[in-house]
């Protein structure tokens, strides 16, 4: 618990590799940590595969490294306000995945939680059940829907302390806990940090147990 | 009074005390202007909240609705993430959704997602709160702006959800549709059963109690 | 959000009726409604099922509901600590369901989150999989467990507003705050009731939406 | 030195700084005494928090550990619910596990949680620490009271978890369980592999860099 998390900008840019898939927190930007998302477009990163609710616009949240040409997938359950990502689905250079959000939500929660899968009723009789096992439970028909993981997972929070306990403010929480389940490793873009203890235990929203490395936000 | 106007009074009139209740964008955002006087119920938002209010004064940090537009906070609020958000939609415990549709039909199916070829912004939340909320209320405008019906005996778009809509309201007519029945219960003023059946391409029956919509 | 959710003790007797489900918070009796619990003792109900962590011990928690006769069965994935459970278990007077304590926690968030179930290793190999249907994911066994739900939860939290929004303490959290998602009717015995915008949304951990009826605890 | 201490001991060998660790009760709640001084860990509770201390003057409200017992919090403690707990457990959050054992046998199955007949106490959380943690540890007393090996070909009790045993520690001898190989790594001080082997009914393999137990 005394470990300090606590890293500079200029350790975060070599966690980062080429191909790598990154869950990014985030609802339309908000909740998305825009230093970390800059640090994936400084770097030059290629290939990336991004798994988040949305894509946002061009020039917010994750739009800038859609824009860029840094990712060749995403898994998303919306991209319909970032036209840029439809015209490079459109031109075959974006591999676009669609999800239902909850899917997206309890997929993640699954691969972070030790899951096997989930049953969902989200999706039957729709294009979403193509390919996908279903079970008939109770007799209503569900989705087997199936873990989702990442290599790296960036998050976005109000506040850490040293140990890297998260406090997310107001509705940026959305999939950042979740997200902090579900990848080998997870860095968080915070807005303060505080000495360990200053947070109440009651009150932390991801415990630092998750969490690999924090990083101060950019003022800019 | 404006086909909008129409649809988003009629559809306030199926809200009640304490409801939780989850809007589309466009449309169905303007339904709460038209609740009575002293009614209360709870806007859940799929990015993580329940009890969205219109936004006063300044934006505070963080406090979006879906869209990603600043709001307020109703007090007693409460925040939570995006799996606890659809185990609220999925798990049944949003008592009505409203949403906006492109197709409907007999079989209750909703098309409101996808146009193959043009339009593909994707699912978001929809499908999941079109099978998972108690109440599933299409509020659209009854023909596209060609004039073509969107109700329909088979939705030709990839479908939203089988089988989930509850209710249909257009500036023209109201549709209950229980136990795989498609029936009119309202028309707007003016507006006879033959006008609903010319822009209809639904099988529908009439009920007995057919009745003009109350716009009071 | 007006509502106010607060009852009198005098309300809550007719709320339970003899033979149905009752999810109860808690672990080891920490986290478990006291009152609410007397109530089900003071009402003389019969053949409850109850659902919850553990049956604590004979005079602590659910553990009286067992020794005075109340129930019929039990659905929980410890019954060490009360011996009471175990004799009339063996006596043929107990029905006693034992779920592995994750599984158990993953079953009462599907029947609250509209899963129709989900995938765990847990089990796999053991008596728990009997009768259970298999699902192999990425060459790996996992147990199809299904959702529970129940007729009433009780819960115990430490505040709530008058709205029903609840903040548990410590870990007296436990089950509570996924049972307020499964059953048809939740109650909350709370040690202190504030008025409505009191609670920071942030802080909230069982949404009011949830919950039907707020009961302040007794003092005796 | 007792058998606890000696297993104690040893088992705190396997702690490393940062590592998340859920304890059984009994003998698995020594082994932190025993860790260097400046090593850090964080006690993961079923209970629903990580960052278990020991208690310290007067209980406070909730602050108990999964045995229902009044306990301390570390500084930068967290609290959650049981779903969230047993992600932590389930998901490979949990760096160890060690838990007590009735028996293990050669294919790293455990059984501790039941005796048909005599001891029906419900397998708790130990069935999803078993399969969740990165590394079980099994503590335990070679042989049971009356002198019977716990360390079988094959556990005829009721398992708690197939094949998840990463290594059992008693007070005469340490195996490691991997591919599938129950290896003996280290013995006792005095102990001899004839004892260990008199007292095993598993097969076992012996490491070719064999050593005592350090007890330092």
């Amino acid at each position: 618990m005394a470990l300090d998390k606590q890293v500079d900008w200029s350790d975060v840019g070599p966690l980062f590799r080429d191909g790598i898939s990154v869950m990014f927190g985030g609802f339309m930007g908000v909740g998305t940590p825009d230093g970390l998302v800059s640090v994936l477009r400084e770097r030059g990163t290629k290939n990336l595969t991004l798994i988040g609710n949305d894509t946002a616009a061009p020039e917010t949240g994750v739009g800038p490294l859609i824009s860029d040409g840094h990712v060749s997938k995403v898994v998303v359950s919306h991209i319909g306000t970032n036209p840029v990502t439809g015209k490079k689905m459109i031109a075959g250079e974006l591999d676009v995945d669609l999800v239902p959000q909850g899917t997206l939500a309890e997929r993640i929660r699954c691969g972070g939680a030790g899951l096997g899968g989930v049953l969902t009723p989200t999706g039957v009789g729709t294009v979403v059940e193509e390919g996908k096992a279903k079970m008939v439970v109770d007799g209503k028909t569900f989705l087997v829907e199936l873990p989702l993981r990442a290599d790296v997972a960036i998050l976005k929070a109000k506040r850490a302390d040293r140990a890297g306990n998260l406090v997310y403010e107001r509705a940026a929480r959305n999939f950042n806990p979740i997200m902090a389940l579900a990848a080998d490793l997870v860095i968080a873009e915070v807005d303060e940090i505080v000495e360990i203890g200053e947070i109440d235990p009651d009150h932390v929203m991801t415990p630092a147990a998750l969490v690999d490395k924090i990083v101060l936000t950019r003022r800019l | 009074m404006q086909a909008k106007e129409v649809i988003a009074r009629r559809v306030a009139q199926e809200f009640h005390e304490g409801y939780v209740v989850n809007l589309g964008i466009g449309l169905p955002t303007l339904v709460p202007r038209y609740l009575p006087a002293g009614m209360h119920i709870t806007l859940q938002s799929e990015n993580g909240f329940l009890g969205l209010a219109p936004l006063e004064g300044e934006p505070l940090p963080g406090v979006v609705n879906a869209g990603g537009q600043p709001c307020g906070l109703m007090p007693g609020a409460a925040m939570f993430d995006s799996a606890m958000s659809f185990a609220l939609i999925r798990g049944g415990h949003v008592d009505v959704t409203v949403l906006g549709g492109l197709q409907v039909d007999e079989e209750g199916n909703l098309a409101n997602w996808m146009v193959p070829g043009k339009m593909v912004p994707g699912m978001g939340g929809a499908m999941d709160l079109v099978t998972g909320a108690r109440k599933v209320i299409v509020a659209m405008e009854h023909c596209t702006k060609e004039g073509e019906p969107r109700i329909l005996d088979r939705c030709t778009l990839p479908l939203t959800a089988k089988g989930r809509v509850a209710m249909v309201v257009t500036e023209l007519a109201v549709f209950r549709i229980t136990h795989g029945e498609f029936v009119l219960i309202e028309h707007a003023p003016g507006v006879s059963v033959e006008d609903v059946r010319a822009r209809t391409k639904a099988r529908f029956a009439v009920s007995d109690e057919l009745k003009a919509i109350n716009l009071g």
